[in-house]
C-alpha cells in the first residue's frame, strides 16, 4: 500500500468483529478500516456472527495467515481468552476491542464501559421523566455480555431513584421488529409507562414504532449505541438520549495501538474511549464526526 | 386331514374404521398341516381378518384361540413368538436395504452383540435357494422386480420356520413358473405340519393347493366348504350371484394401427421391440416375469426414455421420455405398482380418480373441482369400488379396490390407446368381469388396449392377438385363437440372446 | 356402496377435526383471558394480528413448498433482500416506488425459481438448495445495503399503518395473502398439482403433471410471498434491515406444522397455517404481557408448542 | 443374473460412488491450495480439523435421527445446555469434574430421550417435538447459568487443548465419536433397525422391531452426541456459554445431507456426514484466509454448498 505516516510498509492486521448485524459494529469496522487505509496497513476483517467458537476459529485462522497483530471484538469477554492464547502461542499480539478478555493477556483493552453506559442510561433516564413513573426494559438476545452489562449497569443506576419503578423487562433481542413487537405488547399491560430503556438502539428505534405520537412527549426512549438512525430520532426528538460509545472512534484507536503494538511499542492496558450521553443538545458532536 | 390338531381359532372377530365395519363376526379355524382358503371380495375383510393375527390390528370384539388358549396379539413380536408368519399383501420391505438384511429384518444374527452381516449373507442365500430366485443377497431391494420382491417376500415368512403361515395373495405379481415352486414349497410345509392360510383371487388355485375354504362376505363369515367345490358353486357363495362368463370378450374389427412401436431399445431393459396395437383390438403382451413387459411398456408411454427406436401414434412420432406428449397424443398407461406409480395414498379417492383429467378440467388455472367430483363419482360406482364416500383416503382402501381406482383415472380420461400393465392384479371375480366389460366397451368404440398380464388364462381368453416377450426381445406372435397355453409357454422360455447382458 | 357417495362437502365438525390446531388456538386464547386481563381487549388481538402478520405471510408461502414435501428456509433471507431491495432502487436509483415494489417482487421470485431450478434440474435436495440461498440472499442483502438499514419510500411505508386509524394494514395483507393460498391450493391446477407431488411425485409423473413445472411455480410463489412479507415487515419499521427476520425460516415452517402439514408432503391447509401463526404471536404477547422473565420465555414457548400439537394428535386418535 | 454374486465388496472405487461428497471435499481442497499459500500447511489442516470438530460430532448424533426419516432441532441448545450443566455442577455444587462429566452426558440423553418420548408416544411429528426442546433447553441453559458464563473445570478444559503439544484433542474426539457412529450403523441391531425405520417403518413394525424403542435408543444417542459436542466446545472456550452452538442444528444437518443421507430417511453414513462437516469448516477456513469480505462471505459459502452436491449428484447421475 501507499507508504503512510510512517508505517512498515505491508503490515497485515486480522479484526475479528463479534457480529456485523448491528450498524453499531458496521461503524467501528468503518473506523477501523479509515484508520488502516490512514496507516497504510493491510487489515482484514472477519465476522464472527455472534459466535464465540467462529471467533476463536479466526484468530486461529489469522496466526495461520501470519498476520502481525490482531484485533479482537470479543463475542463474549470470558470465551475470548482461548483465542487470545493462541495468538499468545505464535506471538502475535493482541488488542481488544469494545469488550475486554477475562483471563488472557491482551496488548491492550480499547473499550468503552457498558456497565458504566448503562448507569449513566439510567441516570439520563431518570432526569428525562421527573425522577418518578414507570419504566420498562428492552433487553438484548439473553446471555450475551452486552444484555448483561447494559442491563446490570442500569439496574444499578435506576437503584438511586426511589420513586421510579422498573415495571417489566422483557428481551427484544437487539432487533428493531422485535422492539416494536414487544414495546406494542407491554403498552397493553402498562398503558401508564412513562420510560423507555433499551439495551441498543434498534430496539428503541422500534419501541418509538410502537409508542408513535407519545414517543419523546409522554414517554421518554433512552437507547445505547448512538447509531446514525438513532442520532436521526434524537434530532426529530423521538429518542430522548442514547449512550454513544463512539464505534467509529473505538476502531480507529484500536487499529493505532495495534500498529504500535507491532512496532513493540509500550501501550497502556486500557484506552478508554469515552461513554458519552447523545442529546439533542449536543448531537452536533456526533453526526459531524 | 379333518382329524388333524386345531391350531388356531377366531371366534366373532369384529373390527370397525372410522365410517367401515370391516369385519362383523368371522369365525375361522385352522388345523395343522392344512391349506386354508379365505375367499372374498374386494373389501370382504380377508386382510383384516389377517392383520389380526399377525399383530397389525387390534380387533374391537371377539377373541382369538392359539391351542386352545385365549391370545392377545399385540404386535408383530407378539405373533412371531406364537409362531405366526404373515406375508402381506402390500409389500413389507426396507427398499434402501440388501435383500439379505431384508430376510433377517428384525432378528439379525449376531456376534459379540454385533450384526454379522456375513453370516447374514450366507443364511440369505440359502433362503433364497429355497424359493428359487438367483438374487444376490446384498442387491438391494429397491433394485429388484416386483415379482423377486414377492420371492423374497416369501422367503422372509419362511425363514421364521413358523407354524402358522399366513399368505395374502401371494400369487397376485407372480407368473405361472414362480406359483409352481410356491405350490412345491406350501406342499413340503403341509407334510411338515405347517397350517397354511392362502387368499387368492385365482379361482383354479383353490382346488391345486386348498384343503378347505371359508367364504368371507361383507365382513362376514357366510360359510365354509371343502376345496374340491366347483369354481361356479365359489363364485356364487363369494359374489351372491352366479357369473356366465370369465372371459366375455367381443371382438370388434380392428382399424387403421393406432400405435406403432419402431425397434425400441433401451440398454438394460429391451431391444428391438416392434409391434404396433389397432383400433378396435386388445392385444396381449405376454412373457415370464423379467421379460421387460413393464419397461418396454414404460418407454412408449414415456416414463423412460428409450436409446433408439420411434414410438408413433396415429401416424405422429412422439418425443422419448415425454409422458404430457404421450398423454395428450392420447396414450395411458395403467403401471404395475400401484402403490409406488398409481396412487396418491394420502389422497382422498375423487382427488386420486382425478389426477389425469386434472388439466383437462383446469380453465384459466383453476380446476372444475364439483365436475370432477361428479366424475369421479361416476366412474367409482361403474366400477364398484367398495367405499365409505368419495372423501375416503385411498391408502384405507382394500387392495383389490386400490386397483380399481388405478384403472379407473385412466378411464376417465379416455385415452385413445390405453396400456394395462397388470390391471386386474387383485381383482375379484366379479370385478374382473366389469373390467373386461369395459375393455369390450373400449374397444368398441374405437379406441385400443394393450394389455400386459402373467395371467394366461386373462391373456389368452381377453386378446385379440398375443405378443411375447423373452429377455428383453418380442420372440413371437400369435393369434388368439390360435394361442393356448403351452404354445405361449413355449415362446416365453425361449432361448434367445439376452438383451440385458452386454 | 349404501352411503352417500356424494358426502364429501367438509362440514364444521370435519374442518375441526381437520384444523385441530384450532383447538390449541382456542386453548391458549382462553388461557390468556383468564391470566392476564390486558389480553382479551380489541387493541391487543389486533396487535396480536399483526405481530403474526410477516409470519403467517412467510408461511403461507412454505405451505406450497411443503405440501410438495419440500422445504424451504430461505424465506427469512429473501424477505430480507426484497425489502433491500426495494428502499435501495427507491432510495439510490430513484426509481418510483410501484416499480420498485415490482423489482422487489421480481428478486423474491427469482430467488425462488433459482431455488427450483437447482432442486428439479439440479436435483438437489431441498434443504441444500434453500440452506444455499439463505446464505446467498442474506449476503446480498448485506452487499447491498452495506449493512446499514436503509429509510423504506414513504409510500411503501403505509403498508405498516392502519386503515381508519384502525385497522392494520399488515393484518389486511396477511388475510389477502391467506385467501390468495387458500384459493391456489384448492381451486387451481397448481395447488392440486402441490399435493399430488407430495403425495406420490412418481404417480403424479406418470398421470401426466409436469412435475419440474409445477416446482418452478411452488418455489416461486414461495417467493412471491417471501417478498410481500418482507415489505410488510420493513414498512413496519420504516425501514429495510439487512438482517430483518432471521431465522424467521423456523417459525414459518413450524407455523405451518403445527397448522396440521407433514413435512413429508401431500398434507397442509391455508387455514391450519394461519391458525399455527396465530399460536406462535399469541404465545408471545402472551408471554409479554404476563411479564415471564426472559430466560423462561424460551423453555415456555417451546413446552407450549409441545402441549399445542399434542393436544391436537391426541385429540384426532382419540377421535378415531 | 449372470454376473458374479460375490463381487460385492466395497472397493474404494465405490465407495467413492457412494461417497460422492468426497470429490467435492477434495476439489474445494485443490481449489484453496492454489488460491492462498496459507492453506495446505500441516497446522492449518489441524485447525480445519479442530474447526470442524464440534460440528461433525454434533452431525454424527444427527446422521443416526435423520436415517429414521427424523430430524432433530435441538442438538445446538442441547450441547450447550449440556456443558453448562457441567460447568455449575463442578462449579457451584463443587461436584468431582468425572461426576458433572456423567451428569451432563445424562442431559443430554434426558433430552434426547424426551424427544423421542414425544416422537414415538406423543406422536408429534419430529420437527415440533425437537424444536420445542430447542427452546426449552437453550432456555434452561440461560435459567442455570443466570445468562453468564461459567468457568469449566480446569481438568475438563484440556479437552480442548493438544496432545503432545500438537495433536488437537479435538480432532481425536472427533474421530472417535465418528468410529463409534460408524460402528453402531453398521454393526449394531440399532444402527440397522435406523436404515430400516427410515426405509419403511411400517415394515419395521411388522418385521418385530420395537420402533418405538428404536427412536427412544436413536434421540438418546443424538443427544449424547450433542452432549459431547458441548464439552468440547466449551472446553475449546475454557467456559461454558448459555448462547454456544446457537443456529449449528443447520449446520449439522447440512453435513449430513452433503455427506448423501436423504431427509427422507433409509439412507446415510457416518464417513459421508464426516466429510459433509469438513466441507462446511474447509470453506469457512479458506474464506478466512483469502479475506473475503464478511459481507461476501455468505453468498461465497451458499454457492460453494451448492455446487459441491451439485457435483455430486451430477457425478452419480452420469454415474448410472
Ligand atoms: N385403515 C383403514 N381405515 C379405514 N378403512 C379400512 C382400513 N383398512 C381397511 N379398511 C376397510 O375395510 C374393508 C375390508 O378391507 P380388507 O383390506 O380387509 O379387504 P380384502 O378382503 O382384503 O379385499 P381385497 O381382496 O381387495 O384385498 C374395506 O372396505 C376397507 O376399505
Ligand atoms: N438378467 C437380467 N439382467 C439385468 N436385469 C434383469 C435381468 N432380469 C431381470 N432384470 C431386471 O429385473 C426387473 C424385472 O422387471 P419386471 O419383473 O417388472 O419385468 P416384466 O417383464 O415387466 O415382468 P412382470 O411384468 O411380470 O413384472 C427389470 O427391472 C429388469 O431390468
Ligand atoms: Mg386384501
Ligand atoms: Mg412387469
Amino acid at each position: 500500500g501507499s507508504a503512510g505516516a510512517g508505517s512498515g510498509g505491508d503490515v497485515k492486521i486480522g479484526m475479528s468483529i463479534s457480529t456485523l448485524n448491528n450498524p453499531y459494529f458496521v461503524q467501528l469496522r468503518a473506523g477501523a478500516e479509515a484508520e488502516a487505509k490512514k496507516l497504510g496497513v493491510t487489515l482484514t476483517v472477519t465476522d464472527a456472527q455472534n459466535d464465540a467458537s467462529q471467533q476463536v476459529n479466526q484468530v486461529q485462522n489469522f496466526t495461520s495467515q501470519s498476520m502481525k497483530a490482531i484485533i479482537i471484538n470479543p463475542v463474549d469477554s470470558d470465551a475470548a481468552a482461548p483465542a487470545v492464547k493462541i495468538a499468545e502461542r505464535s506471538n502475535v499480539p493482541v488488542i481488544a476491542v469494545d469488550r475486554g478478555v477475562n483471563g488472557g493477556k491482551v496488548a491492550q483493552t480499547v473499550a468503552s464501559d457498558n456497565v458504566a453506559g448503562g448507569k449513566l442510561a439510567a441516570e439520563r433516564l431518570a432526569k428525562e421523566i421527573g425522577e418518578k413513573g414507570e419504566v420498562v426494559v428492552l433487553q438484548g438476545v439473553p446471555g450475551t455480555s452486552a444484555s448483561r452489562d447494559r442491563g446490570q449497569g442500569f439496574a444499578d443506576g435506576i437503584k438511586a431513584f426511589p420513586g421510579i419503578k422498573v415495571v417489566a423487562q422483557q428481551p427484544a433481542d437487539f432487533d428493531r421488529a422485535k422492539g416494536l413487537d414487544v414495546m406494542t405488547n407491554l403498552l397493553q399491560s402498562h398503558p401508564g409507562v412513562t420510560g423507555v430503556f433499551a439495551e441498543n438502539d434498534e430496539m428503541a428505534l422500534g419501541a418509538i414504532k410502537a409508542l408513535g405520537a407519545k414517543a419523546g412527549k409522554d414517554v421518554k426512549v433512552v437507547g445505547f449505541d448512538g447509531t446514525p438512525d438513532g442520532l436521526k430520532a434524537i434530532e426529530a426528538g423521538t429518542l430522548a438520549a442514547s449512550i454513544a460509545q463512539q464505534p467509529a472512534l473505538l476502531g480507529r484507536q484500536s487499529v493505532q495501538n495495534a500498529v504500535k503494538a507491532v512496532k513493540s511499542e509500550q501501550l497502556q492496558a486500557t484506552a478508554n474511549v469515552p461513554v458519552k450521553v447523545a442529546t439533542k443538545d449536543n448531537l452536533s458532536e456526533f453526526t459531524g464526526a | 386331514m379333518s382329524q388333524a390338531r386345531e391350531i388356531l381359532r377366531v371366534e366373532g372377530l369384529g373390527k370397525r374404521f372410522p365410517g367401515v365395519v370391516a369385519l362383523d363376526g368371522v369365525d375361522f379355524d385352522l388345523r395343522a398341516g392344512e391349506v386354508h382358503v379365505l375367499l372374498g371380495e374386494n373389501g370382504a375383510g380377508k386382510s383384516t381378518l389377517i392383520k389380526m393375527l399377525s399383530g397389525a390390528y387390534q380387533p374391537d370384539s371377539g377373541r382369538i384361540l392359539v391351542d386352545g388358549e385365549p391370545v392377545a396379539i399385540r404386535n408383530a413380536s407378539d405373533a412371531q413368538r406364537l409362531g405366526i408368519a404373515t406375508i402381506y399383501q402390500e409389500f413389507n420391505l426396507v427398499p434402501q436395504l440388501t435383500v439379505g438384511e431384508n430376510l433377517a429384518l428384525g432378528r439379525p444374527p449376531r456376534r459379540f452383540g454385533f450384526v454379522d452381516t456375513r453370516r447374514m449373507h450366507e443364511q440369505a442365500r440359502g433362503m433364497l435357494d429355497l424359493v428359487g430366485v438367483g438374487v444376490d443377497p446384498r442387491t438391494r431391494v429397491a433394485d429388484l422386480g416386483i415379482a423377486q420382491m414377492q420371492m423374497v417376500e416369501i422367503a422372509k415368512a419362511l425363514a421364521l420356520n413358523a407354524r402358522v403361515l399366513i399368505m395374502d395373495e401371494p400369487t397376485a405379481v407372480l407368473t405361472t413358473s414362480e406359483v409352481r415352486r410356491l405350490f412345491e414349497l406350501v406342499g413340503q410345509l403341509r407334510e411338515r405340519g405347517v397350517a397354511v392360510v392362502f387368499i387368492t383371487h385365482h379361482l383354479e388355485e383353490i382346488a391345486q393347493i386348498g384343503d378347505r375354504v371359508t367364504v368371507l362376505r361383507d365382513g362376514r363369515s357366510v360359510t365354509q366348504v371343502p376345496a374340491g367345490t366347483p369354481e361356479e358353486e365359489l363364485i356364487r357363495l363369494m359374489v351372491g350371484r352366479p357369473i356366465d362368463q370369465q372371459y366375455p370378450r367381443q371382438a370388434s374389427a380392428a382399424g387403421e394401427p393406432l400405435l406403432q412401436v419402431r425397434d425400441l431399445s433401451l440398454a438394460g431393459a429391451f431391444s428391438g421391440v416392434s409391434f404396433e396395437v389397432r383400433a378396435g383390438e386388445v392385444v396381449g403382451l405376454a412373457g415370464l416375469v423379467g421379460a421387460g413387459r413393464t419397461e418396454v411398456a414404460r418407454a412408449v408411454f414415456g416414463a423412460d426414455a428409450p436409446d433408439s427406436g420411434e414410438v408413433l401414434v396415429r401416424g405422429r412420432r412422439l418425443p422419448g421420455g415425454d409422458v404430457r406428449a404421450a398423454m395428450e397424443a392420447g396414450l395411458g398407461l395403467v403401471p404395475e405398482d400401484r402403490k409406488g406409480q398409481g396412487l396418491v395414498l394420502g389422497a382422498d379417492i375423487a382427488e386420486n380418480l382425478g389426477l389425469v383429467t386434472l388439466r383437462g378440467a383446469s380453465h384459466g388455472g383453476f380446476v372444475d373441482r364439483a365436475g370432477q367430483r361428479k366424475a369421479a363419482a361416476r366412474v367409482a360406482d361403474q366400477l364398484g369400488v367398495r367405499m365409505s364416500h368419495l372423501g375416503q383416503e385411498v391408502r384405507t382402501l382394500s387392495g383389490g379396490n386400490q386397483q380399481k381406482i388405478v384403472i379407473g383415472k385412466w378411464l376417465l380420461a379416455d385415452a385413445g390407446v390405453l396400456i394395462l400393465d397388470e390391471p386386474t392384479r387383485g381383482i375379484d371375480v366379479g370385478a374382473k368381469v366389469e373390467i373386461y366389460q369395459l375393455i369390450n366397451s373400449l374397444t368398441a368404440s374405437g379406441h385400443a388396449v394393450l394389455m400386459i398380464s402373467s395371467d394366461l388364462p386373462e391373456i389368452l381368453g381377453m386378446s385379440d392377438r398375443i405378443l411375447v416377450m423373452a429377455r428383453g426381445r418380442l420372440v413371437g406372435e400369435l393369434e388368439a385363437a390360435d394361442a393356448n397355453q403351452d404354445s405361449v409357454m413355449a415362446l416365453a422360455v425361449t432361448e434367445v440372446e439376452d438383451a440385458r447382458v452386454h | 356402496m349404501s352411503t352417500n357417495v356424494l358426502a364429501v362437502r367438509p362440514t364444521a365438525r370435519t374442518l375441526l377435526a381437520e384444523n385441530g390446531s384450532v383447538a390449541a388456538l382456542v386453548v391458549l386464547v382462553v388461557a390468556l383471558s383468564l391470566l392476564s386481563g390486558d389480553f382479551l381487549t380489541v387493541t391487543n388481538l389486533l396487535n396480536v394480528g399483526v405481530q403474526a402478520a410477516v409470519t403467517a405471510i412467510l408461511a403461507f408461502g412454505s405451505t406450497f413448498v411443503i405440501i410438495t414435501s419440500g422445504i424451504d428456509l430461505s424465506v427469512g433471507a429473501v424477505a430480507a433482500l426484497s425489502a433491500i431491495v426495494l428502499a435501495w432502487t427507491a432510495a439510490d436509483s430513484g426509481l418510483p416506488w410501484p416499480l420498485a415494489t415490482l423489482v422487489a417482487l421480481a428478486v423474491g421470485i427469482g430467488c425462488g425459481l433459482v431455488n427450483a431450478a437447482l432442486i428439479a434440474y439440479g436435483k438437489l435436495p431441498p434443504f441444500i438448495a434453500t440452506l444455499a440461498m439463505l446464505g446467498v440472499a442474506r449476503g446480498l442483502a448485506l452487499v447491498v445495503s452495506q449493512g446499514s438499514p436503509i429509510e423504506m419510500p414513504e409510500a411503501v411505508s403505509h403498508l405498516g399503518d392502519t386503515v381508519g386509524g384502525y385497522l392494520p394494514v399488515p393484518v389486511l395483507v396477511m388475510a389477502l395473502m391467506g385467501v390468495i393460498a387458500a384459493v391456489v391450493l384448492n381451486r387451481t391446477y397448481a395447488g392440486r398439482a402441490m399435493y399430488a407431488i407430495g403425495g406420490n411425485e412418481e404417480a403424479a409423473r406418470l398421470s401426466g403433471i409436469a412435475v419440474s413445472r409445477q416446482k418452478l411455480v411452488t418455489y416461486a410463489l414461495s417467493g412471491a410471498f417471501a417478498a410481500v412479507a418482507g415489505i410488510v415487515l420493513a414498512s413496519r419499521l420504516a425501514s429495510a434491515q439487512p438482517q430483518a427476520a432471521s431465522g424467521y425460516e423456523l417459525d414459518a415452517i413450524a407455523a405451518v406444522v403445527i397448522g396440521g402439514a407433514s413435512l413429508s408432503g401431500g398434507k397442509g391447509r391455508a387455514l391450519g397455517t394461519l391458525v399455527g401463526a396465530l399460536i406462535l404471536a399469541v404465545l408471545r404477547n402472551g408471554l409479554n404481557l404476563l411479564s415471564v422473565s426472559a430466560f423462561w420465555q424460551q423453555v415456555v414457548i417451546g413446552v407450549v408448542i409441545a402441549l399445542a400439537v399434542l393436544l391436537d394428535t391426541l385429540r384426532r386418535r382419540s377421535g378415531r
